[in-house]
């Protein structure tokens, strides 16, 4: 883990995750990207929740493209002060631009987007359909430098099974030039084989996996354990009490390691009863 | 529109929350046979699923991140309305958001239902920022999804809250599409499909379709539990008047019964905002509630 | 089957299948089209082994986009006659286009195609890429009146699942306006339920379900039963040695309906073989 | 390039075919641990086979329906060499052609290798038409998944047999693109991506790459049982020479074993063309062979 985001997450990255702090996200890898304060990254901020607000206090993020997020005193402090940008697009949008990407295109043509000032702030232009003539909209290829995904299971190759629905999980891995992978359970490449539909994504367009039970914590991993109740309100509450900067210092800098937090902060019988919420595992679990 | 169906005939609640109010007069106008977006859950998803059980138990819905006619595990953890088991739960389909996308973009979502923040006579939606773009106001959460589906559905009903601020001349920041400045054909002339566009707004004390000519909004119907000032007064603009004011009728007692039974378990959706009225004859009284 | 192809299948239609002949393709389904003696199909003929050349040979069809298909004498005449009109693409340029439809785009960017003859001979234009100005080819999406698809299962809503590998069946279901499904296996919609993972067509894209065991015959239907090596060699001779009348004749107009065609000319022996052939299930049977 | 390898220590096969020598220099060039498009399977889906039980172990191919890194049940039913159950075994994962289009599109194809019908000096290729397109000549099958593999691969490995009317000084037609006109950044002005193109041609006599300077084809080594004057004899155009004309070791006893036991069985594709080699001391004799 320590090493994964050392090695593969630089200071100045364009970065995307997938999904988010509260529902199969990367939430280990994060904290850790914030524990090793990594600088001016450049965030894809779909579908992001907290996760946006918490990267812009803890210092390591001064540019966005929206997307979702919940907004709050912190965020809207570093717009006003100017120690954010932010592009705006939409959820759909950015998972188009992603697409685009996946495709080896520099440009998407979308139904969306046209005529909001969303347009106006964002990379979209309204060109005349080469077909058609009509107006239509286009967005750029978005291209990460990193991919940061938590999926159910990996080999140690990176071929990577995810369960469920999702955001773009596919489209940012072909998208980014660095993917690395967060696992519920690591596999054998035997076991791959023996059902090849299930995989999601190839070992060609991944570069680490890192082994993370409980790697989407507070979060859920659907068919593995339940979100933490008790720890989502208290992110939130953070978020919209202005006191993200002590939630941050609590979780992410209070402790040395992410097995460290498990273990001391959140401890076997939390995580235990969390696995038990999940009676849900129909699909989930091949 | 909303006046006649099988509610009519049923015990009226006594008793029940302003925003309760909403999700079933929402649930009543809620299609059998039809998909609806419903963004990410909440109190759109709650109508749906209320319709489901009492007036149209073959409508469908969809979230952002690609699952397709659940029968959601209720009640739901706090935010935990998308990607999760308990919201997954029996769909038809697990796909992604360009997944579902592309479903909305070849013209596979019949409705689309949004909570909105701020809403001008065109059905133009902000939930980006309040205050002067970018230099001064404050930063809220974005489109998420509603661009896509407010750009895309066939037909888009808007919830929201009965307040002069939300509902304004002119949004701050246009987020989401309505029928822009109203000109005929502004929504094509921007790139979006044509055939889509706002086609109704719900609130806590009424309900508002668009003009055809103008594309305005259009009061139809109010709560009985406000008068038409009322309504009017807490609008900083001046909305279309429907030849005839409907009156709707409060929620029956199975649609609370089943609201607060199976899906608003916890309160927090009640609790969140919104004033309790109570009824006594003809009388209605309202007790401040809300956060 | 007859009523499906009869009420969604018209003359002047653009059809596209999945697969072809030979793999997992709807070959009883495109039999009936040609038994129905459909006229003026303009046919998407990627990855299609011998299939343009029966609907040509068959008078069905005078217009394809390519694709892949072998040629042979039928053929040649049919174009040197001016009876068949080709559109040059390729396989992927064209699944490429089925997927700008399936997007609601009307057109596409992509990196091949460029430079060849087919380029020439197609709806691809060059354009300045808007962003980067680079020298970009975009094609025009393709939404197909009518797809033929054949799954391994689907309940009778539409939702409808296949295993393995494929072409473009979820880009084709999404694309076309009318959409025909032929099933190996009609499932519940609770059996559905109970996985969604693994529909890979929603009901909404689809107009009409046949149940056809052994829609895929002479091919073969992955986990189900192998390709009839027999029949296979036979329709490869009539193609290259000029028979495909005959074969057609034998085949198509010769029985009155697919299940007369799998009773009496295949018969219950041979499909049991096939079936036993079929060793390899895992992966293709949930 | 070519001529050194473990084949040099290993018994050379007495007797083999045409085509069977083409497979084997075709394996002995591919890269261990790269990633192969070998299109819709055949003599390049056969090469990477044989490469990987002999010399490249973690070689791995795709084909164009989305089989990714299979390790296919041999042999092969005739021309189900995609999509079925038998070559799609024990992949690491099964996609779509536009699934697997995206992974070359990105970049993730090292190696493309494909059969030619007819090319040119700059490694066009020809598989649509023979004649004047369209009013006169023959109808061929079409570029099928080779257009992207010729255009998006960032090497690609050319199979062709070595025949006057194959190696002609302009296709009749281009269906897949080598370096077009030859100019420099012919390619590029066309729309394809950089830094791709045609790497190698092998036929059954002679080896073939590209000169950097002019992008044409360039004689690197030859069959031991022909001559330079044959290979040349049987070729439309005058390639480029290489400054040393290396001899081709023949096929190993090990590798027609393997291929005949395991990926040829029923002889069809030695049997279908190519004449057969037989070898007495420094003594080669030809057989004619083939359909």
């Amino acid at each position: 883990m320590e090493e994964a985001v050392d090695r593969y997450v630089a200071d100045g990255d364009y970065i995307v995750w997938e999904c988010n702090y509260l529902q199969r996200g990367p939430s280990a890898l994060l904290r850790e990207v914030i524990r090793q304060r990594k600088q001016r990254l450049w965030v894809c901020g779909k579908f992001s929740w907290v996760l946006v607000a918490m990267l812009v206090e803890a210092g390591c993020c001064d540019r966005a493209d929206m997307g979702f997020f919940i907004g709050g005193a912190a965020m809207n402090r570093a717009i006003l002060e100017g120690r954010l940008a932010i592009y705006e697009y939409s959820n759909v949008v950015m998972t188009a631009r992603l697409r685009a990407g996946a495709m080896g295109a520099s440009f998407i043509p979308i139904r969306s987007l046209g005529g909001t000032d969303n347009f106006k702030h964002s990379g979209a232009k309204l060109i005349e359909d080469p077909y058609t003539g009509d107006p239509t909209v286009i967005v750029p290829a978005l291209n990460p430098d990193v991919a940061l995904i938590h999926v159910h299971q990996a080999d140690v190759h990176g071929n990577a099974r995810i369960f469920g629905a999702g955001i773009s999980d596919v489209e940012s891995a072909l998208a980014s030039r660095k993917v690395v992978l967060s696992a519920e359970e690591i596999v054998d490449i035997e076991d791959i084989r023996h059902n090849p539909g299930l995989t999601k994504i190839p070992y060609y367009a991944v570069d680490a996996v890192v082994h993370a039970p409980f790697g989407a914590y507070p979060g859920e991993c659907p068919g593995h354990y339940a979100s933490d109740t008790q720890h989502v309100v208290e992110v939130f509450g953070a978020l919209f009490g202005d006191r993200l900067g002590e939630y941050v210092e609590k979780w992410v800098y209070g402790v040395s390691s992410e097995n460290e937090m498990l273990e001391r902060q959140v401890g076997f019988a939390r995580l235990k009863s969390l696995e038990e919420r999940a009676t849900v595992r129909e699909g989930f679990r091949p | 529109m909303i006046v006649e169906g099988p509610w009519k005939e049923r015990a009226q609640a006594s008793t029940f929350n302003e925003r309760e109010f909403q999700v079933c007069i929402t649930a009543r106008l809620v299609e059998d046979a039809k998909t609806y977006w419903v963004a990410a859950g909440g109190g759109p998803m709650y109508s749906v699923l209320l319709a489901k059980k009492l007036y149209a138990p073959n409508a469908l819905y969809v979230t952002e991140d690609g699952i397709i006619a659940a029968e959601p595990l209720l009640p739901l953890d706090p935010v935990m309305t998308v990607v999760g088991a308990r919201p997954s739960y029996r769909a038809v389909m697990w796909t992604t958001m360009n997944g579902v996308g592309d479903h909305c973009a070849v013209g596979y979502m019949d409705y689309g239902i949004l909570n909105t923040l701020q809403i001008d006579p065109y059905g133009n939606i902000n939930s980006t920022w309040v205050g002067r773009y970018p230099e001064e106001g404050r930063r809220i959460n974005g489109p998420g999804g509603a661009d896509t589906i407010a750009a895309q559905c066939r037909r888009v009903i808007l919830m929201t809250d009965h307040q002069r601020r939300k509902f304004v001349p002119q949004v701050d920041f246009i987020s989401s599409p309505g029928y822009l400045d109203g000109s005929a054909g502004a929504r094509e002339r921007a790139g979006l499909p044509s055939g889509t566009g706002p086609w109704a707004v719900i609130t806590n004390w009424a309900v508002f379709d668009f003009e055809e000519e103008t594309r305005r909004m259009r009061l139809r119907a109010i709560a009985p539990f406000v008068t038409l000032e009322q309504v009017l007064g807490e609008m900083s603009f001046e909305p279309v008047l429907a030849e005839k004011i409907e009156t709707l009728d409060p929620p029956t007692e199975e649609e609370v019964e089943i609201f607060r039974g199976e899906m608003d378990v916890s309160g927090q959706f009640s609790g969140a905002a919104g004033d309790w009225i109570m009824r006594e004859g003809d009388r209605w009284t309202r007790v401040e509630g809300g956060a």
